[in-house]
Parts: C-alpha cells; structure tokens; sequence
C-alpha cells in the first residue's frame, strides 16, 4: 500500500525526454518541479494517514465493540470528537499551506515573464503552427512554422491567436500551456533557463489530426540565435542544378503555390506552412515526421496516407516532378 | 482634358446658361455607345467635334457637331482582351482620354496605353504597360503634359504594385516609371525630394515600412486624378490603398501607399510625398483629384495651394511646392479619425475602431468609398467655392487571413456598407476653403457617384444614381432644373459652346462603378457582402435604374 | 422483454444505415494521375440529332450532397479568393452564384469544368494550381450556395462576419441556362 | 365496482387497512390495486418505481458494457506508438462516444436509476410522487441513448469529443449533422434526468413514513436530496447551451461565432458550470451507498450522522462554485484563478470529513469482510489517491502543465471509477438479494473484486506517468521515443483486466438469478427501511405503513414495528406527511398505470429528432406532445373527499 512512495521515485527517474513536465529547463516548469514535489510530500503524508487508519479500522482485534450486537449501536466513544477536529484541523492547515505555496508560485512565474525582450505571434491552423518573430522595424519580421528559436535566458513574449478552433500552445519543459482562442488574445510567456532541443504539442482537442500537431523547439546561445535569425530573414535560396530548376518551376507555379509562401519567389500563399527555409527545420508537418528525403519523399507523393484527413491534398504527382520538388525543398535551407 | 484644364478646376466660363434662364434647358440631341457598363468618361469636344469615350470595350466615337443630331464620323474599335474583366474591381470602366495636338490618348482596360488619330480614327501607338496575369488594369484618365503621357494602373485589391508610366507622347516608348513601394530607386526619390513632414523622410522607407517582400504585393496604385502645375513643372497624383485591406498582416506604415505624390514631369523624380493615411486600415486610397488654386493666407499673401477633399474625410488644403498643409477639416461624417496633427501632418486613429482579426468592428465613418470617392469635384473661381458630390455611407469591417495567389482577389476582408447617420447615402456639400467651412448641403438619398461641373453662368450640374440631371445655384445650392436621363449617372458633365455658339451642356448616363455594381453586374441583393459590401448599402438600385450607355446634350432653345 | 426490444431497434437500423452512412464519409485519400474531368461536360443545352445529353461523371456522386465534400470546399472557396470575386454568392468583379442564372451550366460537372478550364470573361483556368479533389470540391460548395445540395449536409453558416441567409434555409433554385446578354 | 360507484360510498363503507383488514387477505387485494395491467402494453405503462428503476439501472449498465467495449479498443488503439489498428477519424468517434455515453448515458442514470428502486423503500411509502413523470423520464433516457448509438451504428457518430468544444462543434468545423446528434441526446438526457430528480425530491419531502424526521432519514436518502436539488440546479445550464448550439448549427444564429462578438468561452463557462456539479452528481450517491454499507458491515449506525450530512449538503453547494478550474488555460484573469483554486481545495475538506466518519465507523463497530464491504474498502483506497492528485490539479501552475494530459485521465477515472463504479458494485451487491430475492455469490464477488481492484491500479495509474511525460489528451496515436510506451502498454494491459472483471460481475449478476441462494427479508441484518418488507417486494412495498422512531428502525422496533391504518385498499393512495418531522398530513391518490408517457415520449423523440433537420420540426412537432401531454393528465376518477386519518 505505499502508492505514494512509488508514485514519487517512478516520476523521478523517467524525467529525461523532449517532451516532459519534468524536465525543468525553463523557469515555469523548475517551479512546477518545485512545488509538484511539495504537494507529493503533503499528499503521500495524508494518504498515508488515512491508508493506515483504514487498514487498522478493518483488522484491529477488538474487545467492546458498539454494535448492535451489544445493543450499543448508538453510542460513540468519547475520543471520536477530538480526532474529528484534528483531523479537520489537519486538512484544513495543508490545504491552506498548499494554496499560499501555489499562490506564491503563480506570483513568481507571472514575475519571470513580466519584461520579455523578445517577442513572437504563434496562429495555430488546424493541425500546424504559424510562427512570426515580432520586431519593431516591420522589415525585419520573421515568418517560420512548426519550430520556435529561443535564446537563453531570455524571456520571450508569445502572443497567441487562432484562425479556426480552440487550440493549446504547450511546451511542457518550459512552460505550462496557454489556449489560442479564435476572436481572443491570449498570451504566454516562456524563460528558457538551459540549451537544447524540446518539442511541443497542441493540448487542446481541435480536429481530426490533434495527435500530429507538434512543434520543435530549439534553445539555444544568443550567438547562435542571431546567427538564425539572420539566415531566416534571407529570401529562399535560388535553384541550384537543373533538378532544383524543375522543382523550382513546378513548385511556383503548380499546386504548391497556391498555398505555400517562398520568399523571393512568385509562390505567396499564406494558409500554409512558409517553405522559405523548410529544410532547416527538424520535422515535417508539424512534427508529424522527422525530417530526412526518405520521409520528405513519402510526404510529398501522399501526405493524407501519414496525416490522414489533413489540408494538404495527394496531388498525384508524376515521378520526375517528384523527384524535382524533393530536390528543390531540400536546397531550401 | 476631363479636368477641364491642368489645375482641374471642372469650371467652364461660358456664361450664357444662367440660373434665370437654365429652367428651359431641352435636349439637343442624344447618342447611345451601345454599352451597358459604368459611363464614366467625360465626352471631350475639341474645333467641332465632340469624342465620347465608352466604357468597356472601350470604343471612342468622333460626332461631328457642325450636321444636325451630330452623326458620328468614325468610330475607333480598340478590341481590348475579354479576360481583364475578371481583374477589374470596380467594374470594367474607362475615365477618359486626353486630347493633346490633334491625338487622343486613352488606357484600355486590358493594359494598353493608345494614341489614335483625332481626326481619322486610326490608332499611332500602342504600348503595353500593365500586365492582367499579375492583376493589373487600366481604368484611369491619363494626363499628357511637356510632351509625355502620364499613365497609372489600378488593381489595388489584385494585390499589384502600384506604379505611375510616363510615354512618350509621340511614340509611346516607355520615358520614366515610378513605382508606389520599393526602394527608393524604383520610387525615383533621389536627392532633391524633401518631405513637409519627418516621418515620410528616410531612405528605402518604401521597403522598411512593410513586412518581408510585402512591398511587392503592397498595392498603392494611381487609378485616380492627375493635376499638372506648368510653372513649377510638377505633376501632382495621389496613390491608392495598400494591400490587402487585412492591416495586421501587412505591419508598418506602408509607406507611400495612400499619399499624394509631388513628381518632376521630366524626369519622374519626387519632389515631395505626404502620406494622408499611414497603415491605412479601411482602404482610403488617396487618388481624389488635387484643384490647383491660390489660397490666401491670413497673413494676407497668395500661397499656390492644392485643394483635395480625400476619401479618408478631410478636406486637405496644401501648399503644393512643398506639400506643407495649410487646413484638414472634415467635411463629411467621421468617426474613424480623431482629426489631422497640422504640426506633424499624421492623421489621428481611433483605436477602437481598428479592425482585428476575427472579431468585426462596427460602425466605421466613412466607409471603404470614403466620405467622396474618385468622382471629382468642381471649383468655381466666380463664387470660390468648392463644389463636392459625396457620399454618407458606414461599414462594419471584419478583417481575416488574406491569401496572395496572383491575378486573384488579395483582399482578407468581409464589410457590409449602410446609410451613415441620417440615413441619406450622398451629400452634395459646397464648401468654402477660405472660410473652411460648409456654405450649403444638399442631402440625396442615393450615393453622389457623379463628378460636378461648375459654370461661368453661377450654376452647377450634378447627376444622381437613378438618372436625375440636376442644376443648382452655385451661391444658395437652390434646385432650378432637372432632368431624368434614361440610367443612373455616374459620367462627368461637361459644358461646350457649339458651332452655333450656343452653351451646350453634355452627360453621360449610365449607371456602374462600384456602386452601381449591382445593377450593371446584376449582382444578388441576398448576400450584404457582395461587391466588396457595397450591395449591402445598394439594395434599391436595382428597381430605381437599368443600365444604359448614352450621352444626353441640352442646350437652349434657338 | 428488454432483450426483444435491441433487435427489433437493430433492424431498423440496418434498413436506416444504407441511405445516410455516405453522407458524411469523409475521402481523404486523392486520385493519382491520369484522371481528367470529362471535357464532354459541356454547357449546351442543345443537341443535334434528338441526342441525350451526356451522362453525370460518375465520381459526381462522391461529391454531390457529401457533408466533408462541401465542408472542404467552403474552406477552399475562402482559401484560393473564390470569395474576393464572386463574395458569398452575390458576386461582384465575378457572377453571382447563388441566383438561377448559369451561362455555363449548374451541373456539378459543368461547374467543375468551368472551374477547371476558365471562362472567357475574366474567370481564371485552375487547372495545374488545384488537384481534381479540390475543384470537385469547390464544385460541390458552390451548388450550396444556390440551395441545390441536400438541407441535412450544408453548414447554416461559417465563422465569419454574418452574410447570407443560413444555407440551410436557402430555397432551391431551378437551374436556368443564361443568355450570354454581356459580350 | 368501478371507479365512480366506489367514490360514491360514504366513508364509513370504503375498505381500509386496519385492524379488521390485514393480513394475506389484504395483501391479496392490496396486489391487485398495486397491479400493472397485463400483456406488453401494461409492461409499457408500468408506472411501479421498481420496475423503472430496474429498467433505469439495467439500461445503464448495458451502457457502461458498451462504452466499456469501445475503451478496450482504445486501449488497443494506444498499445503502441504510431499504432494503426483504427484511423484517426474513427478513434475521434470513439472517444467522444466512449466519454459521452459514460458521463450522460451511464453515470447519472445509474445513480438515478438506484434513487428512484431504493427511495420509497426506504422511506417506507408505496410509489413515488410523480409516478408517471418517472416512466417519461426512463423512456426519454432510453431514447436519448438509442439516438446517440444509432447514430454511430450509422457512421454519423458524434466527433468532437463529450465537451464539444464550439468552433470546433460549431456549424463551420462540426461538418454534417455530428455535433446536432449530439447536442440533441444532451436534450433528451437532461430532461429525464430533470424528471427524475423533481421526482424524486417531492417523494423524498413528502412521503417519508410518519416518524421519521430529517433527522432520522438514512444518509442515502439525504445524498438522493442533495443530487436531485443538484440536477435541478445545473442541468439547465447545459440545457441553454445545447440549445445555443443547436440553434448556431441550424439557423445561424451568431452565440458563438467569435467574428461576430459572439465568443467560444460563452460556451466553456456554460457547459463547465453544468460539468463540474455533475461529477458530484455521480460521486455523492456513491457516498449514500457507502454510507449505507458501512453502516450495516460494521453492525453500528453511522458515527457523527450530522457531520455527515453536513458534508454532503457542503459539498453539494461548494460544487457550483469551481467550475473554472476546467479553464485555467484559457487566458482569464490570474486574481480570477486564484479564487477558484482556492474553491477547488475548499470542495474537498467536506469529502474529507465523510471519510473520517467512515472510519471511525469501522473503528467502531465489527466491520464483517463481505463484498459490499470490500468493494467500500477499494472506495477508500482508490478514490483518496484521486482525491488528492485533485488537490494538485487544483494549484493553477500545476493545472497549467498538468490540463489536458493523461495525469487528468487518470485523476478523473480514479474519482468516477474509485469513487462511483465501486461503491455502486458493492451497492448492487448489498441490494441484489433485495431486487431479486437471491443472494449474489461470495466467491464470485470476491474475485471479480480482487481482479477490478488491482486490474484498475494497474491500469489508470500509469497514466500519470505518460501524462508527466507529455501526453496530451485525446491523441490517436503518439510517437515513440518520448518514455510513453511502457505506461501505455500497461494501461492497456489493465484495462483488458477490468474488463474482464465487469464481465465476471455481470456473469455473477445473472447466474445468481437463479442459481443464487434463497433471501431472507432481511439477509444481512441491516438497519433501514427497506429490510422491512419481503425481497423481491410487493407491488405495494409495505402492506401497512411503517411508524419510524429512530435511525435505525429495524434494530430498534425489530418485528414489533408500529404501523399506521387507514389507508384504501381498493384505490392507490399514499400517506403525506410534513418536511420538517414527518407528521402525518394528508392522503395523496398515487397516478394509475397508462400509456401515455411512453407516447409522449415517442412525440418528443419524433419533434427533437427532426428538430435537427429543420426548425419547422419544432413547431409541427409540438402538437403531438402536446396531445399525449394533455391525455396524461386527464383525471380519471373524481377526486375522493378529503377524511380524517385515524393511526
């Protein structure tokens, strides 16, 4: 009967992983750690109280009983009273203790992203991430999707908007998730503490492929960051050899560009996913799959079979423009 | 010229019409172009000849004036391609040609800039200066001055680049082109441009003010009026709304989108650049014509100003060497703006009436048309007064994600237009710019999509959109005479002394335009939306008026 | 007697599942190649020789009166501009929809063509920008607007400024071939 | 002798319980008043609260069979990563019905089903008060249920989750007629249970055997109360919103269409405000159950009977005041949230309370190891541990990573599971012999108790794992690499073991019909009421009217138990008595068996069915109802003179 102990020591050890409440990397999530591990203590001590006062309840040897048996079925000992009030007592001082706790932790997280000096518009679609990286010169805004680039330390500002249903922008080793409401504002704030690679997902039930809507998040050093920032403010990269030519007519001006944006080239759809430095990310439709020309492949020539029911739709493509569209998506790094 | 003269003043001088005798005005003779879209060009009458130019297919008609009922010489029939319908916005119209030694220079709608022959017919020249696959039309009345044919594409909800082409007059080569958005080479802003105000002095603004590549969809096309100042050799134009109508997805001020450009005729550099409505957010192009007057000062001296009742409801008076502004008051009904800062030029928003994404924004004054659409207005030197046909129409405005796929609507907006406040939609407004402020007002029910010609004689002719000619007293606004004409009017009216010497007066009647749209492109009225929201305010038009493509002449018994 | 009552429901079931269960099937899976609209879905009314008018493309069926069908295509008439020209139907630089009048056709096939191969006053070809999905889609959307598909499969309205009077409640028009009034 | 000559004898001569009529003789006639007409339409019109209770809980535990199936093929589904056994579509289908058909077809009608079998038992009356409102209230329940499984037999299953979530269920992403089914079966199963819990309050108020005042009422009685003023107060509340959507879908009308100020929230904060109060709904006549078998196991009354009480009625009105803690993610104020964690801990102090009264109660008295006594002992253990992982969910930063994951999965199974299905097994146990007259075998029970006990760990407590490991809710399939295979597997290992469980129960269930043994009236010597009387009872539950004096009725008067005469035999009648103290006040003519509810349910399925297709359906569909309606409540005989009651 120690629920509590093994409950604790199973959700220590399996913390590693990209996408883990308990990862602690960012500054909200080390206090979720912080103040999860209070309310386990807090918890296991009362569940312990009462697993065993059951236990003895039920098992004890017992001399006079008040049943009906001895037609005493009425009465209660005396010492029922004062165990009630201090067990009243009890709750009442450890629920109290745990909402002053989690009160304070609500105070320091709202603390932590009350200066952001980075600032970024996350529109979720149904079933990807629309990410612009906000800045005061118009020009020099950045539009990606499906990936965030953040550096440490930093606090970052995430404006959240929706252009259909109710999703959640969830990173769970940085920050808890915050709903993107189509007609609201919402926002969240994240303060990345240590570098690395993390992924996100969308927490709210939004349609047929809610389970693939992941996003990749990158933490890393503020060099790198700008080293980033700058490449994404390029146009996309021009074709290359004669493959990258094909891919690269067919794709500005075939079905592709009806949705898809490439900067720098006629293709300026803006309902779709900005292709402009796709192969930079790690992973295809959202998460959906890694990146490599294996999976890039199987993407192009049928997205419904890997994202059944998704917005993309099996073009049919003939093998040759397969070929060039993979050739040419893989040149824009 | 459809202004009349380079300062665009529409006034006629002939003084034999007068408000004692225009009561038995009749109609002289009448000659249909046998088209049925918005009429809005104004036939020009040039030594005994008088050129009616029809809206799509665009044919030009020669009339001789000097044989009764005026038969027609020739006709020129320019065949522009059918497609450009479909990029049209506003209806396949034509605003007029240019008659400049013995030429007449005018746009199809397919654009094609053409010089034909006055008096046989046949077409010079003709050059191709836009492109319809990218959404690019040619609706506008072009300006020929020192020599060169200033042309400017429409095409502002096609997602274009806006552009003003200067050809030369006798070829039709290409001599400069000055695009709205852009680095400043494109703009043709070099050293000697000096902006009246700080904020639209810098270099490449045209690129730093919008997102990544956004210049290049961005709109600020020059389908409106063009006025030309001999002396100071400038040409004075105004650029039209940036693009999409979604504001949040094009962050920036958008620089010279919605402005009123100064250019060197010569060699298309920019003198000055004033930009009425920076980040404009409910598509108040600026493209209204500019009547080149001298304004008194109070201090007492005459400054060479411009006078421009722009469609974001400000009547800006403006020194036109520099651009400084002298006044900007409304004249219309205004809740969108909060007034114009006269120290830094900057239009004042009211932020609650921005428009965000997925939630509509009611009750916006003026609506898309503005509070006066491109119809221009007349100055009459005789009373100094400015005589404006506009409009009292609201929206609501709800704004979403735009998707650019060119030669397609790049619009990202839903509106419905309704009657502003008192429940007319058109306002005749006479207005005194020295005074600054409102001398007499006619309300109509109908939206004023007609321009106003004034005359020597003290009177002033306007039409209405369900066929009503109507002259007015120029000082007291009162009603003398007025005639129902067979379709709406949207043309201008213009006033000639025939062979016989008599004052003629000459309208076309024929009703389409945006407003019109309903009835010349037999919209459905079910759906609010539909003509970019215009049918929403237009739903009675279809039982007021047919369509129609005819130019009535009065004149005078004999 | 509760264990009467569930067949005798089953069975009506069974009856009921075969006339309602393709209205909300959802394809997801494209066509690959090869497969063309018919160009034999000509706007004529008129056939020489007392000859039937040709056959509905059989695929029409998939389309006609499919719930996700018509969803996806109100999707794409916002997407691909379809609104910017024709609006909700009571059209603008591009005809009117929802009205009778249909110079080139109603038929779902007749509207995929037109959608397909273009118009020559001003309506844009998409062949090559769209996938034959995605027109018969479109298709599909655009019979909704004059009321022709089936009540139970439109959607009353999208989330967006308020416009026409919910599709649902939209009477259905009859479909009369128009003169070509304008040149 | 008809109705109208009876009503014309003088007092005197009208036959009465007494003295001088009692006996086999009286139960002879009593029977045949009580009777149902014969044949399957006196089945239809049965009005006998036993035989809708029967129905009511049979009907929902082919229910909870079902749903159960479609939670193993879920759990199939989720085994391994980026498995394919069903696509993403059909998955959504299940999960929607899967949590629909738990929450709205199972959970509340179950409890209310065991209400309304146990209430007038207990409380030693005849039927309840509105007889005929409570055949209406099963047969629109049934129908509701039919509707929403028929739907998915014809591939128009709901897919937008048992939330449904507008836009996402609004009319431009809910595509077809899924989201109205749905909307449309929340109608019907709100007004059964609105019937139901009118019902039930009225019976509970008015009926109670002279005696018996609040103070001495069994606590499942005061948790049947609490619910029903429950229901009363939060089913309309999702009534509006269900016909906010309806109307949004069908006629587009603009509530929740976010460009035109309409707002997607409008509906979270109605659903929730109905939502959280309902999964008290379920919980608190769980707590009656335990309260009851405690109290009989452990051979003693129930230690501190008002604290009890207390808590329930504390924890009934504390339910309508957390219901934002479902939306801390949605971007509301901070001040605002602090306010319902605080509310949210707050709601379990009185739940606390209980449980210590329970075990003081054991500690008490003799607790003999018996089925109902195990499965209260399981209670305890498994609904602590998910009482407190709501504590956690509770602090708003915790909420913020923990909303919308497994670890909620998991919190609200070992609630509803730990806290509902448990004691009801033991419930269904305890009252087994009651309902059918044979007792449920020990072994069998024991083992299928066993097996659901540790199946249950084994199978929801892992997900707190995969919820800590980031799995969000409602996913098809996730992808490997993340640590979320192992506590899936085992999950999914679990959850075959429950089922399995439930099925040894249902087996032991019907087994026992027959082969199970014999049943005293009062096989486990327990204290209430409904001992009383022979199991199964009479049509007429008490052929005199029982006086209560204390809280345990039967351990104290036993066999010499007083009743109360004069009540008519030849017509039903029952015995009102005042709220406060139950005095004896006045003689109630209890409805005749008809027919008419069972059609007026028919008319409404016809009006609300087609109600989904056009609005007109409302209108024209409204005369039939209005019809049967009327036909239901056409008095029959004339209303009988008022008497004194001579006890």
């Amino acid at each position: 009967m120690q629920r509590g102990g093994a409950y604790l020591s199973l959700c220590v050890t399996s913390c590693a992983g990209v996408q883990n409440a308990f990862g602690g990397q960012g500054a909200e999530d080390a206090n979720f750690v912080r103040l999860f591990a209070v309310f386990m203590v807090v918890c296991t001590v009362m569940y312990l109280i009462v697993s065993a006062a059951l236990v003895i309840a039920v098992w004890r040897r017992r001399q006079a009983t008040l049943t009906i048996e001895d037609r005493k079925h009425h009465e209660t000992s005396a010492a029922t009273r004062p165990a009630l009030i201090v067990w009243t007592v009890l709750i009442a001082v450890g629920l109290v203790g745990l909402t002053i706790a989690s009160f304070f932790t609500d105070r320091s997280n709202a603390a932590n992203g009350s200066k952001p000096r980075l600032s970024l518009t996350v529109t979720a679609n149904q079933w990807w991430w629309d990410v612009e990286y906000n800045s005061p010169d118009a020009s020099k805004i950045v539009r990606t999707a499906n990936e965030i680039h953040l550096p440490v330390g930093v606090p970052a500002q995430v404006t959240l908007k929706s252009n259909d249903v109710i999703h959640s922008f969830w990173i769970p080793n940085l920050a808890g998730k915050q709903d993107l409401i189509p007609g609201r504002v919402t926002d969240a704030q994240l303060l990345p503490r240590k570098t690395g690679l993390f992924r996100g997902q969308c927490a709210e039930f939004c349609g047929v492929q809610h389970a693939q809507m992941a996003l990749d998040v990158t933490v890393e050093s503020k060099a790198a960051f700008d080293r980033w920032y700058a490449a994404q403010l390029q146009p996309g990269r021009p074709p290359a050899n004669p493959l990258q030519l094909a891919g690269y007519r067919y794709v500005t001006t075939r079905e592709c560009s009806s949705c898809h944006n490439i900067s720098g080239t006629p293709a300026g759809g803006h309902v779709a996913p900005d292709l402009t430095h796709f192969a930079s990310r790690r992973s295809i439709a959202a998460g959906a799959l890694p990146m490599n020309r294996g999976n890039l492949y199987g993407w192009v020539a049928d997205p419904q079979s890997q994202k059944p029911g998704n917005h993309m739709p099996t073009v049919g493509l003939a093998a040759n423009d397969l070929h060039a569209i993979v050739a040419y998506l893989e040149a824009l790094k | 010229m459809p202004g009349k003269d380079y300062a665009s003043t529409r006034f006629s001088g002939l003084r034999q019409l007068t408000p004692q005798n225009v009561g038995d005005l009749q109609v002289a003779f009448t000659f249909s172009t046998g088209t049925t879209e918005g009429f809005e060009a104004p036939p020009l009458v040039v030594n005994k000849t008088m050129y009616v130019i029809a809206p799509w297919p665009n044919n030009v008609f020669a009339l001789d004036l000097t044989k009764p009922g005026a038969p027609a010489k020739w006709t020129y029939e320019p065949k522009p391609a059918a497609a450009a319908k479909g990029v049209a916005c506003c209806g396949p119209v034509n605003r007029g040609a240019f008659y400049s030694d013995g030429r007449l220079f005018l746009n199809l709608l397919d654009g094609n800039t053409v010089a034909v022959d006055a008096n046989s017919g046949k077409e010079l020249w003709r050059t191709k200066v836009a492109d319809i696959n990218k959404g690019e039309t040619l609706t506008m009345a072009p300006l020929v001055a020192d020599g060169k044919v200033l042309v400017g594409n429409s095409g502002g909800e096609m997602g274009v680049r806006g552009w003003l082409t200067a050809l030369d007059a006798t070829s039709g080569k290409l001599a400069w082109r000055a695009y709205s958005t852009g680095p400043d080479k494109d703009a043709l802003i070099g050293s000697d441009y000096r902006a009246p105000y700080p904020q639209d002095q810098g270099n490449d603004l045209g690129v730093r003010s919008w997102g990544p590549d956004q210049w290049k969809i961005g709109g600020g096309t020059v389908w409106g009026w063009l006025s030309y100042d001999p002396e100071l050799k400038l040409v004075y134009y105004g650029t039209g709304n940036p693009g999409p109508w979604n504001a949040e997805q094009r962050p920036g001020d958008n620089k010279w989108t919605a402005g009123i450009f100064a250019r060197d005729v010569a060699t298309g550099h920019a003198r000055w650049f004033h930009q009425s409505t920076p980040h404009d957010l409910f598509d108040h192009d600026d493209i209204n014509e500019s009547i080149l007057v001298d304004w008194p000062a109070p201090n007492g001296q005459r400054i060479p100003a411009l006078i421009r009742p722009s469609r974001n409801g400000y009547l800006y008076i403006q020194d036109r060497r520099n651009g400084r502004i002298l006044s900007a008051d409304p004249y219309g009904y205004i809740n969108a703006y909060n007034g114009v800062d006269l120290k830094t030029g900057r239009i004042i928003p009211v932020p609650e009436k921005e428009p965000k994404e997925g939630r509509v924004v009611r009750n916006i004054c003026p609506g898309p048309p503005g509070a006066k659409d491109w119809n221009p207005s007349a100055f009459s030197p005789v009373t100094g007064l400015v005589y404006i046909p506009h409009l009292n129409i609201c929206m609501d405005m709800g704004i979403k994600n735009a998707n650019y796929i060119p030669g397609t609507p790049f619009v990202g907006a839903d509106v419905k237009m309704y009657p502003g406040p008192g429940g007319n939609r058109g306002v005749f407004t006479a207005w005194d710019p020295v005074a600054r402020r409102k001398v007499f007002e006619i309300k109509e029910d109908l939206p004023l999509w007609s321009p106003a010609l004034a005359t020597g004689g003290g009177l002033v002719f306007y039409g209405t959109m369900d066929g009503w000619f109507k002259a007015i007293d120029a000082r007291s606004g009162k009603l003398l005479w007025q005639f129902k004409t067979g379709s709406g009017i949207i043309g201008q009216p213009i006033s000639y002394r025939g062979p016989d010497g008599r004052q003629y007066i000459a309208v076309p009647s024929g009703v389409g335009g945006w407003a019109g749209a309903i009835v010349s492109a037999d919209l459905d009225e079910r759906d609010p939306t539909a003509a970019l929201g215009f049918v929403n305010a237009m739903k009675d038009l279809k039982k007021r008026t047919t369509k129609g493509g005819t130019v009535y002449v009065f004149a005078l018994p004999k | 007697m509760s264990l009467r009552c569930p067949n005798s429901v089953l069975a009506l079931a069974m009856i009921a599942a075969l006339c309602s269960c393709d209205r909300e099937e959802r394809q997801t899976r494209g066509k690959p190649l090869g497969e063309t609209i018919p160009t034999v879905a000509s706007p004529d009314t008129i056939f020489p020789g007392r000859a039937t008018p040709p056959p509905l493309d059989p695929r029409a069926a998939q389309y006609e009166g499919n719930a996700s069908a018509i969803a996806e295509g109100q999707r794409l008439y916002n997407w691909m501009n379809c609104a910017g020209c024709h609006f909700h139907g009571g059209g603008g630089m591009g005809v009117a929809l929802m009205d009778d009048k249909w110079r080139y056709g109603g038929r779902i096939d007749q509207i995929a063509a037109s959608i397909l191969e273009g118009r020559p006053n001003g309506m844009p070809a998409w062949r090559g920008k769209l996938t034959e999905q995605q027109i018969w889609q479109l298709a599909a959307y655009v019979r909704t607007l004059s009321g022709q598909e089936r009540k139970d499969a439109v959607s009353a309205r999208a989330d967006e400024v308020s416009n026409t009077p919910p599709q649902t409640q939209t009477k259905r028009e009859p479909l009369r071939p128009a003169d070509s009034d304008q040149q | 002798m008809t109705p109208a000559e009876r009503a014309k004898q003088p007092p005197a001569k009208v036959p009465r319980d007494g003295p001088k009529l009692t006996g086999p003789k009286l139960e002879e006639k009593l029977a045949e008043t009580w009777s149902n007409p014969p044949g399957f339409i006196g089945w239809l019109s049965s009005v006998d609260h036993k035989d809708i209770g029967r129905r009511y809980v049979i009907t929902a535990l082919i229910f909870l069979a079902l749903a159960g199936a479609l939670a193993v093929v879920m759990r199939l589904q989720l085994s391994k990563p980026d498995n394919d056994l069903i696509g993403a579509a059909r998955y959504n289908e299940i999960f929607t019905m899967h949590g629909t058909t738990m929450m709205f077809l199972f959970a509340v009608p179950v409890m209310q089903g065991m209400q309304i079998y146990l209430t007038p038992l207990m409380i030693g009356t005849r039927s309840n008060a509105f007889p005929r409102l409570n055949a209406f209230s099963y047969w629109t329940y049934l129908a509701g249920g039919c509707l929403l499984w028929v739907a998915f037999i014809l591939n128009i299953a709901p897919d937008i989750g048992w939330f449904a979530y507008p836009p996402l269920s609004g009319p431009q992403f809910g595509v077809g007629k899924r989201a109205d089914i749905w909307a449309q079966m929340v109608t019907f199963t709100e007004v059964a249970a609105l019937a139901a819990a009118v019902s039930l309050t009225a019976t509970i108020l008015k009926q109670r055997a002279p005696g018996m005042s609040l103070a001495r009422m069994p606590i499942f009685v005061w948790a049947t109360l609490v619910t029903s003023l429950m229901v009363i107060f939060s089913m309309p509340s999702v009534a509006l919103a269900s016909s906010l959507l309806l109307s949004d879908r069908l006629v587009g009308t603009h509530f929740y269409n976010p460009a035109e100020n309409g707002d997607a929230l409008l509906w979270q904060h109605l659903f929730w405000f109905f939502g959280h109060p309902e999964v008290y709904i379920i919980f608190l006549p769980a707590t009656g159950f335990v309260s009851e078998i405690v109290a009989t196991f452990s051979r003693r009354t129930i230690v501190m009977y008002p604290i009890v009480v207390m808590s329930l009625v504390a924890t009934g009105i504390l339910a309508f005041g957390l219901w934002v803690h479902h939306m801390f993610a949605t971007g509301l104020p901070r001040i605002g949230y602090s306010f319902y964690t605080a509310a949210s801990m707050s709601v379990s102090i009185p739940t606390g309370l209980q449980i210590f009264c329970w075990i003081a109660t054991l500690w008490e008295g003799r607790p003999r190891l018996q089925v109902p006594l195990l499965y209260v002992i399981g209670f305890i253990f498994t609904f602590v541990i998910g009482g407190l992982t709501g504590v956690i969910i509770a602090a708003v930063p915790l909420d913020l990573q923990l909303h919308d994951t497994y670890f909620i999965v998991a919190h609200f199974h070992y609630v509803l599971i730990g806290g509902a299905v448990f004691p009801l097994l033991g419930a269904i146990t305890y009252w087994y012999p009651k309902a059918t007259g044979r007792m449920m075998s020990e072994t069998l029970g024991k083992v299928s108790f066993w097996m659901i006990f540790l199946g249950f760990q084994l199978a929801f407590f892992p997900m707190h794992i995969a919820g800590i490991n980031g799995m969000p809710r409602r996913v098809y399939s996730y992808p490997a690499g993340m640590g979320l295979e192992l506590p899936n597997l085992l999950s999914s290992i679990g959850s075959m073991v429950v089922a399995v469980a439930v099925l040894l129960f249902v087996i032991n269930m019907v087994v026992s019909l027959r082969g199970g043994l014999k049943a005293a009236p009062n096989p486990w010597g327990a204290p209430s009421l409904e001992w009383a009387t022979s199991c199964p009872p009479p049509k007429y539950n008490f052929p005199h009217i029982p006086v209560v004096d204390s809280r345990t009725p039967l351990w104290d008067a036993g066999e010499k138990m007083s009743v109360v005469h004069g009540l008519r035999v030849e017509e039903r009648e029952l015995l009102l008595t005042t709220v406060m103290h139950a005095k004896p006040d006045l003689r109630e003519p209890s409805a005749e068996p008809s027919i008419w509810p069972f059609i007026a349910t028919l008319a409404t399925t016809v009006m609300f069915v087609s109600s989904i297709f056009s609005p007109w359906a409302v209108v024209i569909g409204a005369m039939p109802v209005i019809i049967a309606l009327t036909a239901w409540f056409w008095p029959k005989s004339p209303a009988p003179e008022r008497e004194p009651v001579i006890s």
